[in-house]
């Protein structure tokens, strides 16, 4: 590495950082959302990814709205954007609720199978409504480029963008869920619903909010994602998998953990990725991962409990 | 006798069934479909070794595996790496720059046959592996999950992603896999063509055979005390294990055996429709395996057969008029199985079944009363 | 004779009734008229004496049905175009479309329906490499005729498929020289999506690179098909400093690909990028925007200014909407009817095998062809031009340079 | 610690920590042979988890629990119970689905390793060991019934005949009686008379008439420490128990 000088190494190393630290943002924020379905109240919702999806053909359609009717509001429909994906995907997620989830909280392992239903026939609505392409919406200026700290070093607006958006939405989580009485409310009723029921909070009103919440925070990480990549009726079925990963290997109940799990997984690969070929830096991931679930079933983050 | 007819029939009602399947398999399907629909039929039948493998394993033991593909396509692969290099002699291969490699390796610059692919030169060695190789992938698997009481949804996404990983490796060690394109242009089996007239009809009735034996072969798991036994470590694995039973080890052996029936069906599908791909060995095809099982009845085996067959036709039938309406319907049913008939089209039969059976009792009555008892006056009469 | 024929299929008819349901009432329907057409014609083909029927068989569901959409629409205008004007040997054409639905079996699957039932005179369709790999096996035992469209890896030639886009030598090693010559590159940078296609197009990229133009390449990588993360390889690349980016990256992955690349401050001002998987189709998804001043390497670009073309774009907007575009592949499968009528027309029969002989003489040629003058090499694959073209923020693409036609060349020598 | 003593069970220094907290905390107990041992405390004394510790379900952080001689801690549940030791747990552990029958067959001590199972048969040994535990649990008559149409004192006594067929050295009961009416209480206090002769028996109970019907021996357990042990009179009247009870 002579023909480098120390201030270009430093400034790979610097923008590799934030590489693993984007895809830790990108995979938390994926994440989240299921922690709280598939963690809190142990529904295992295999349509994850089209509630994402959701959430990208939201800012898809708010992108071509503005555009045609609004072109003056560009810079700043995207903020709009979010707020209606977090609340459609959240809708969605209400109606999901109601009309199929609260029948199998009894049997985990048939919320799998119905939510892979529920999953192929939105997948169909999409290619419907928004045809077989894939679509990405026009971006505001603001967040295309990127930002130079030196003459080096590139930092990608949009990364820095999806960062911001994940803390915010990772703190309100942890606001609502630890300091707020609806978070209470939700821990008691998934520790115990009975207990909770007798004294009086109306768990199936909670089951159903904290499913609409979990999946309107599905609809945030798919619009931020039309930042990253492009959206088409079967792209969520591209991140189920890793999602799934991201929040077993947190330790299902535990919201730190899933931050922890994302933020090894993210390095690990991006690390692996920078010395050997994309296809086998998954594998070997995916690989450690199932190693070490093996060794530690419980994940990463999870407390010993009296049985 | 009386073993096998209680052991591996099922019984008066088990035998029934399995003789109207045995007879639309071997003989209705033969006799009315032409060749080319029997060949899509025996397509499909092999998939159905993965949903009876799921009955077992799902239904019985209360595991769900989400990687059923992974058995499958090891078998395929196993299969199609025999083939491949049959078909792949020097003189056939005489244009490569390597002759005597398959041409995907050669494509890729691999010079010399990789020492993994050597045995598979033998017919004894393939077999072997197929039967052998899937079943302690899944021991080593099961071992390790079920010895530290990893189940249910754990297990079931944890398969998932092997299948993953084991699709990307394929996909991206082509040089050694045939890739993303799979194993293809398979011709030949000990020199008999594999794609002649002739071949297919043998290779559907062995299909066949092999199908009904693994149902037997279930059957009898099921009827033993093993089977009892899975039952009641669904339902209450705790008491099992307080009653002295090592209870991972009936799991994992459960698991292999399901291996095994899958990795069966997927070294007939090579045999019938000529390639094997990664496209086998992923998410979608193990999830959809799960859908043959629980349309057909996650606790019947002839259930699962059944609904393989249903799916796959209505798939064939419908996406080709309507492709929009299919995922829609299959997203449909998927749901309303899971919601309102648990145990599938078997269940449906359970529950309404005799609904049908009676009114053709009773016709049958009907016609002895009204046809059979009158005859004696209609003689009498037609005498007169 | 005729007589007994109706009847005896009139017969099937009420016997095969019950499996009606089953086996959907066009296919049988079908399987009677062919019954039909074995007494009306000699070739044991679909043919009567006023039609003759062909098949199409790309993926209009399933991940791949965006990109074959294109394709089976140019297949359609051409047939259109070709029964206007009176058909083939005085027959019209009729099409049995079938869709491979994404999944390489289903394609094989289809192409023996097409071939044993319907018994089609030849079959326009597959787009993947797989999917071409898993049908090939049918068509060679059933001999069938297939016209394939997609630019490819080559290291292939079957009697039974024509290929009408280019093989990887004619479509890389022009741009290589061009690139090499007119930004005097030397080192190249190498990323593709993990399949054969980009492997292969790599493996003579590379060979090319370091033994004609005497450059080097200083890194090769391979990403997962449906990969949306670019950081590391981003990273990677200003590292290593390449003269040129040279990218076959595909599907979903490309959007966010040049997205990312885009948004690491790697655009056509500081950096030349070359790519052999980006037609107007794609550009679609990508947008513009992401893509300007890079440049592309195809034998056709929507925007090349000639007769031919301007006919064809006005012809295929018109039957399939103001909106579409035109890829590369769309152009090279608008060429499979018409390369096949040329060649039915020449033999005088549909008979395949008869076809196939006439077409090895290798001098099928069509001067009406949108990308200008094609000739059909004794090869199968199609003289043509290579073309590069550099991308604008409306997605479409100005030819900034044309090679002399050149020779297809699937098992290029000293590339393998 | 190695020393072999004459009792079926010997806990000694028995400790387990959830976290931190210390559900039971240096327990001794001893369980002579033919002793029926009951252990009763307000809840969350630690008395589901010493069972726990026995059977294996819970392992231990420190300690030892020898039976007959033979060191518990670290061997697995079907070990446990191979060696005979029983359990029936606090909410009745049955197979719903099964007959009577096959609940009881199911729990027959033959055919447990995975190739046993598969060739096991129903021989006339195995008949006859199930209609003889069957009448002993008062379900010969109900020998054909669906296990979850039973009531639920009869449920009880299923999961006892489940253990009894094994013919266990050690038995342990968590609350056998409870939900029963006044009448199977009775049966229930009769059946375990018999049963306890010729094996030991450890129950845990609420009902303290019960207990006193029924127990050899009594252990109060509290904080997961032992509170008191001795006979039902001697622990009834020991001024700690009352003060833990009342005040609790």
């Amino acid at each position: 590495m002579g023909e480098y000088t120390y201030s270009e190494l430093g400034s790979i190393l610097a923008m590799q950082g934030f590489a693993g630290i984007s895809l830790f943002s990108v995979l938390l924020l994926m994440a989240l959302g299921l922690a709280i379905i598939f963690g809190q109240m142990g529904v295992i919702n295999m349509a994850h990814g089209e509630f994402m999806a959701v959430g990208a053909y939201t800012t898809y359609f708010m992108s071509s709205l503005t555009e045609s009717y609004l072109p003056t509001l560009m810079p700043y429909y995207f903020l709009i954007a979010i707020l209606l994906s977090f609340l459609v995907a959240g809708l969605l997620g209400y109606l999901a609720e109601f009309a199929l989830i609260r029948h199998l909280y009894k049997r985990p392992l048939d919320t799998l199978l119905a939510t892979w239903g529920l999953s192929l026939i939105m997948q169909q609505s999409f290619r419907s409504i928004f045809g077989a392409r894939e679509v990405s919406p026009t971006l505001p200026d603001w967040l295309m480029g990127s930002y130079q700290p030196t003459e080096t070093i590139d930092i990608p607006l949009n990364g820095m963008f999806v960062l911001a958006l994940t803390a915010v939405v990772t703190l309100g989580v942890f606001y609502l869920l630890f300091k707020s009485s609806w978070g209470l409310r939700v821990r008691a009723t998934t520790q115990n619903r009975i207990m909770s029921g007798a004294v009086g909070i109306n768990t199936k009103k909670i089951d159903r909010y904290t499913f609409a919440l979990g999946c309107g925070i599905a609809g945030i990480a798919g619009a931020a994602f039309t930042t990253i990549a492009s959206t088409g009726p079967t792209t969520g079925s591209l991140y189920i998998v890793d999602t799934f990963m991201v929040v077993v290997f947190g330790g299902a109940a535990s919201l730190f953990g899933t931050i922890a799990s994302a933020f090894s997984i993210a390095q690990a690969q991006s690390i692996l990725e920078f010395f050997i070929s994309g296809s086998m830096a998954k594998v070997y991931t995916l690989l450690a991962l199932v190693i070490i679930l093996m060794f530690k079933p419980e994940g990463l983050f999870a407390s010993k409990v009296r049985r | 006798m009386s073993f096998v007819y209680e052991k591996l029939m099922g019984g008066k009602s088990g035998l029934t069934g399995f003789i109207i399947l045995a007879t639309l398999i071997l003989v209705i399907f033969p006799t009315f479909l032409d060749l080319f629909r029997l060949n899509l039929v025996g397509k499909y039948l092999t998939y159905a070794f993965a949903a009876v493998s799921l009955v077992l394993l799902w239904g019985y033991g209360g595991t769900l595996s989400l990687g059923q593909g992974i058995f499958f396509g090891l078998g395929g692969y196993g299969m199609a790496m025999f083939l491949k290099l049959e078909a792949s002699s020097p003189e056939n291969t005489a244009i490569q720059s390597t002759p005597g490699i398959p041409d995907f390796m050669d494509w890729n610059q691999i010079t010399s046959l990789p020492w993994f692919w050597e045995p598979f030169n033998s017919f004894t060695f393939t077999i072997l592996a197929i039967l052998i190789l899937p079943a302690a992938f899944a021991y080593l698997v099961g071992a390790a999950m079920f010895k530290r009481r990893v189940g249910g949804v754990y297990f079931a996404i944890i398969t998932q992603v092997i299948a993953v990983i084991l699709t990307v490796l394929i996909v991206g060690q082509q040089g050694f896999t045939g890739g993303i394109n799979g194993i293809t242009d398979l011709r030949t089996l000990h020199g008999w063509d594999i794609t002649s007239n002739n071949a297919k009809y043998i290779f559907y009735f062995v299909n066949c055979f092999l199908l009904l034996g693994v149902i037997v072969l279930s059957r009898f798991i099921l009827t033993s005390k093993f089977g009892r036994l899975l039952l009641a470590m669904r339902d209450k694995e705790d008491r099992v294990r307080f009653s002295g039973y090592d209870v991972s080890n009936f799991k994992i052996f459960i698991f292999c055996i399901a291996a095994l029936i899958s990795a069966i069906g997927g070294a007939m599908f090579t045999l019938q429709v000529g390639f094997m791909s990664p496209s086998f060995v992923g998410i979608v095809p193990s999830i959809e395996m799960v859908i043959f099982c629980a349309i057909g009845g996650r606790m019947s085996l002839i259930g699962a057969v059944y609904g393989t067959l249903l799916i796959n036709f209505g798939k064939t039938t419908f996406s080709e008029s309507f492709p929009e309406l299919w995922l829609f319907l299959m997203g449909g049913l998927f749901i309303s199985v899971v919601m309102f008939f648990p145990n599938g089209l078997a269940g449906i039969w359970d529950d309404y079944g005799h609904y049908l059976t009676d009114r053709l009792k009773q016709l049958k009555d009907k016609f002895t009363t009204v046809v059979l008892n009158r005859e004696p006056k209609q003689l009498a009469e037609d005498a007169g | 004779m005729k007589a007994t024929s109706v009847i005896k299929s009139l017969t099937r008819f009420e016997f095969r009734r019950g499996l009606l349901r089953v086996v959907g009432v066009s296919a049988f329907l079908l399987a009677s008229l062919s019954a039909q057409a074995d007494s009306a014609n000699t070739t044991g083909l679909a043919v009567t004496d006023d039609t003759v029927t062909v098949g199409i068989l790309h993926s209009l569901t399933g991940t791949m049905a965006i990109s074959e959409t294109g394709a089976q629409e140019a297949e359609k205008l051409a047939i259109k175009q070709i029964n206007d004007m009176g058909g083939i040997l005085g027959r019209q054409i009729k099409v049995i479309q079938e869709d491979g639905a994404s999944d390489w079996p289903t394609f094989a699957e289809k192409s023996r329906k097409l071939l044993v039932k319907d018994k089609v005179a030849a079959v326009f369709g597959c787009w993947t490499s797989a999917s071409r790999k898993a049908a090939l096996p049918v068509f060679e035992k059933e001999n069938g005729l297939l016209y394939y469209p997609t630019f490819y890896e080559g290291l292939e030639q079957s009697k039974n498929v024509i290929y009408t886009g280019q093989e990887a030598t004619q479509q890389i090693l022009d741009g290589l020289n061009w690139v090499a010559k007119e930004k005097g590159a030397k080192t190249f940078y190498l990323i593709g999506s993990d399949y054969i296609w980009p492997r292969t197009s790599m493996k003579i990229a590379r060979k090319h690179i370091e033994n004609v133009l005497g450059g080097k390449v200083v890194g090769e990588e391979y990403k997962p098909l449906g990969n949306t993360q670019f950081g590391s390889v981003i990273n990677k690349i200003r590292l290593k400093k390449p003269d040129v980016i040279y990218a076959a990256v595909v599907g979903g992955s490309n959007v966010a690909w040049f997205k990312q690349l885009k948004a690491a401050g790697i655009t056509s001002k500081k950096q030349t990028l070359l790519t052999i998987s980006v037609t107007e189709d794609e550009v679609l998804g990508i947008g513009g925007e992401n893509l300007e001043g890079f440049y592309s390497i195809m034998k056709y670009f929507q925007s090349q200014d000639n007769p031919n073309n301007k006919a064809f774009v006005k012809a295929f907007k018109e039957m399939w909407g103001d909106d579409s575009v035109i890829g590369d592949v769309t152009q090279a499968a608008y060429l499979g009817p018409w390369l096949w009528k040329a060649a039915v027309e020449k033999a005088g029969t549909f008979d395949v095998d008869k076809v196939v002989a006439v077409s090895e003489m290798g001098d099928i040629e069509l001067t009406t062809a949108p990308e200008g003058y094609v000739k059909l090499h004794k090869n199968h694959h199609l003289w043509s031009v290579a073309r590069v073209g550099k991308w604008n923020k409306d997605g479409q693409a100005t030819v900034v340079y044309e090679s002399e036609l050149l020779e297809p060349d699937p098992f290029p020598a000293g590339y393998q | 610690m190695s020393s072999e003593t004459d009792f079926t069970l010997s806990i000694e220094n028995l400790t387990v920590s959830f976290d931190g907290f210390k559900a039971v905390d240096d327990l001794n107990l001893y369980i002579d042979k033919n002793e029926l041992h009951v252990v009763i405390g307000p809840n969350g004394a630690g008395k589901t988890t010493v069972l726990d510790l026995i059977c294996g379900k819970t392992k231990s952080t420190s300690g030892s629990i020898k039976f007959l001689n033979k060191e518990l801690t670290k061997m697995s549940e079907h070990e446990i119970v191979r060696a005979g030791v029983g359990r029936k747990f606090q909410t009745p552990s049955i197979y719903e689905n099964l007959s009577v029958f096959e609940n009881l067959e199911i729990s027959y001590p033959k055919g447990r390793g995975v190739v046993g199972s598969l060739f096991f048969k129903r021989t006339d040994t195995v008949l006859n060991k199930v209609y003889e535990i069957a009448k002993e649990i008062m379900l010969f008559d109900a020998l054909e019934t669906e296990a979850g149409l039973l009531s639920h004192g009869q449920k009880q006594w299923l999961e006892i005949g489940m253990l009894l067929i094994q013919d266990p050295q050690l038995l342990m009961l968590d609350e056998p009686v409870a939900g029963m009416s006044v009448k199977e209480r009775e049966q229930t206090a009769e059946l375990l008379n018999r049963i306890s002769e010729g094996r030991s028996v450890l129950v845990i109970e609420h009902d303290m008439d019960f207990v006193a019907r029924i127990a050899h021996k009594v252990t109060v357990l509290h904080q997961g420490k032992i509170l008191a042990a001795g006979n039902m009179q001697k622990v009834q009247n020991d001024p700690k128990v009352i003060e833990v009870y009342l005040g609790h």
